[in-house]
């Protein structure tokens, strides 16, 4: 009787959520379960919040909801700040599928996303450093035509050089809560590896610490792409 | 160095093979001196931050020295490491060197440069990790039949009673008021057939025949006749300019006679006042 | 406690099935909740029996999944032999969005509609007489579908024409306490609607919606109608 050992562990896994959240109001569960089921994109509480009656506790709902389908076929993902059901990660091999050709993307692009997700706000220049390489044109004209990867702003420093970080589609293809639930970060914090780069002077050479042959400098046209891309200058 | 093939297991093409003696170049599949740099120390098959940066300087010379003479054309980059780490070299060998006021030891160089491998290395395996993430729509999946939110659409009009009553007084009285032009079309016969008829006609025209009766039989009544008349009397104006009719009115409004000149007969004086 | 009574009512439920149902593997179960989610169509028992591991029972698993389903916000229906999860018929007003629009009625609308309140009753073939055109279908039609016009009866003359008049409706959106209160044409004159001689047939009835002296009430095979086009035959 494998499904009633199941369905006890069930009731004391809900039983600890119970202990832990408040009641909530079960026909607000079946709400939020009905419009997350519906919509294909992952919604936020504040879209849930609209559509449920007044006083529905949302965070309750939401954590009540994702206790629920834990150990299920389809989980409820926190994914950029918003949530969404998604297939059990374990079941990949029953619904895997061949990626689309166009995001097949060149171990270059692959290894300058990396760097800009981890080391974000970054710019090209630092981008370089760390490759220990003068970045082709297109690298980067990838990322942000895939849609992963937006400019976020300007750097306070001389030349005020442009700065990247990754979008909420980055988010939502590698399933992330938000940047800061990245593999491994800590570790990469820990070993010092996304701190700034040390003042230079007795530096290996740099690929290029200024425009490089095949770069233009940052300006006028693109003006609109800074104003999209939730650009955060203090960070810079 | 007969295993390198798995350090590039990331790697598109192998850029670099070598026996125990000699290094067969190429830089096509290397991403920049710190990635040829990176290959060479994993190759010394100990951790990166405790390599031997001697030795990675002497392979990464070795393997320049190499490419050149192969004629292998590298970018400037790699010839700009090649004396950075020359001179490192040559600061290693020398312990007892003096490090010049405000520069950098060689030990600090060294471990600034592992660290910089070290990085590169950690960026590249994290580089991994994301991507064997389960990614959307390949490993896990959103619902999919999404149900959408159905649209439903609260008409309004906008129309008020201003706009009623315009439509009732203002459109309407237009309608009655200012019925359009509608130009009448009046049948005309055309002067050239009316000619062409009288001259068909001539040697057949008695003396002195009233112009109202030479008009043609179908042409009677209301507008047609007063066009066929108008038409006609043109022709015969045409005719008498020509020599071949006369025309005599006796009065302003009298009938028109008009008189085949080109008949044998002799011009008679018209009786007048008919 | 809602949440502990839902619960035991849950595990009830289970243990029904459990007794009518042989024990599904709980891992199969899982996996025809992941395939039946990420389909984008409804799947038969074929098709999921095809991706499932040999030997899944999945009439056994399916209707499983109904029960767990059941009283949530979204259940596992059967569509002409196939499975499709889908929002819980009782939720569908959350996935309604009502989203305002203004719009105006077409010239021949308005101008329709002032004949019909002014003419009132009034047949389609005097509408046409008085407008100088032959009215298109749809005008008509408009002005019932916005409810602002209705059949009023049939005349007493050859072909019993039906009589078209005004609506409740009409006098709430224009704001006329009754048809009498349309102005006259001295208040048209006064109000600047028309010139101080108008042009020569232009008359301006005293509407109103009693039943004209040659006017039958609407009756018979209409009656449908005059269901769907909110027709008050009260006032006919």
């Amino acid at each position: 009787m494998n499904r009633v050992a199941t369905l006890i562990a069930t009731i004391e896994t809900e039983m600890d959520v119970q202990t832990e959240s408040p009641a909530v109001n079960p026909e607000h569960l079946r709400m939020v379960e009905a419009l997350l089921f519906a919509a294909g994109e992952p919604l936020d509480q504040k879209a849930l919040s609209t559509s449920l009656p007044e006083g529905a506790d949302v965070p309750a709902l939401i954590s009540s909801l994702q206790a629920v389908y834990e150990k299920r076929g389809v989980n409820l993902c926190c994914i950029a700040g918003k949530y969404q059901f998604r297939t059990a990660a374990d079941l990949a091999f029953l619904l895997r599928k061949e990626q689309p050709e166009q995001k097949r993307l060149s171990k270059a692009a692959i290894e300058t996303l990396a760097i800009i997700a981890y080391h974000q706000p970054v710019t090209r220049a630092e981008i370089e450093d760390i490759r220990g390489v003068v970045m082709s044109k297109g690298t980067i004209d990838t990322l942000m035509e895939v849609g992963w990867v937006k400019i976020r702003g300007r750097k306070r420093t001389p030349g005020r050089p442009v700065t990247y970080g990754t979008s909420e589609a980055f988010l939502v293809q590698f399933g992330l809560e938000s940047v800061g639930h990245l593999p491994g970060l800590d570790e990469l914090k820990a070993a010092g590896f996304l701190e700034a780069i040390p003042p230079s002077g007795f530096d290996v050479p740099n690929p290029s610490d200024g425009l490089g042959p095949d770069e233009d400098p940052y300006e006028g046209e693109e003006a609109q792409d800074l104003a999209t891309g939730s650009v955060n200058l203090d960070e810079a | 160095m007969t295993d390198t093939a798995e350090n590039f297991d990331d790697f598109e093409s192998t850029a670099i093979a070598a026996d125990d003696d000699a290094l067969v170049v190429t830089v096509d599949g290397f991403e920049g001196p710190l990635d040829l740099l990176l290959t060479l120390a994993r190759n010394q098959k100990v951790d990166i931050a405790k390599i031997s940066v001697l030795k990675l300087a002497e392979q990464y010379l070795e393997f320049i020295e190499a490419a050149r003479k192969i004629n292998l054309e590298l970018a400037a980059d790699y010839l700009v490491m090649a004396a950075w780490l020359a001179y490192l070299k040559s600061r290693l060998v020398l312990p007892q060197e003096k490090t010049p006021e405000g520069e950098p030891s060689a030990d600090e160089m060294a471990t600034r440069l592992r660290w910089r491998l070290q990085r590169l290395d950690a960026m590249r395996a994290a580089a991994t990790r994301l991507m064997n993430r389960e990614r959307l729509d390949r490993d896990v999946f959103g619902r999919g039949d999404p149900e959408p939110v159905n649209v439903v659409k609260l008409r309004t009009y906008k129309d008020t009673l201003y706009d009623l009553l315009t439509a009732y007084a203002t459109d309407r009285a237009r309608r009655l008021g200012g019925k359009a032009y509608k130009p009448v079309v009046s049948p005309v016969l055309q002067i050239e057939e009316a000619r062409e008829r009288l001259e068909r006609m001539l040697g057949r025209i008695g003396d002195w025949s009233g112009l109202s009766r030479l008009l043609p039989p179908d042409w009677q009544g209301g507008q047609r006749r007063r066009s066929a008349l108008a038409s006609t009397l043109l022709a015969c104006l045409e005719l008498a300019r020509d020599g071949k009719v006369e025309l005599n009115q006796g009065a302003p409004f009298e009938e028109i006679y008009v008189r085949d000149r080109s008949g044998p007969h002799a011009p008679l004086a018209p009786e007048t006042g008919a």
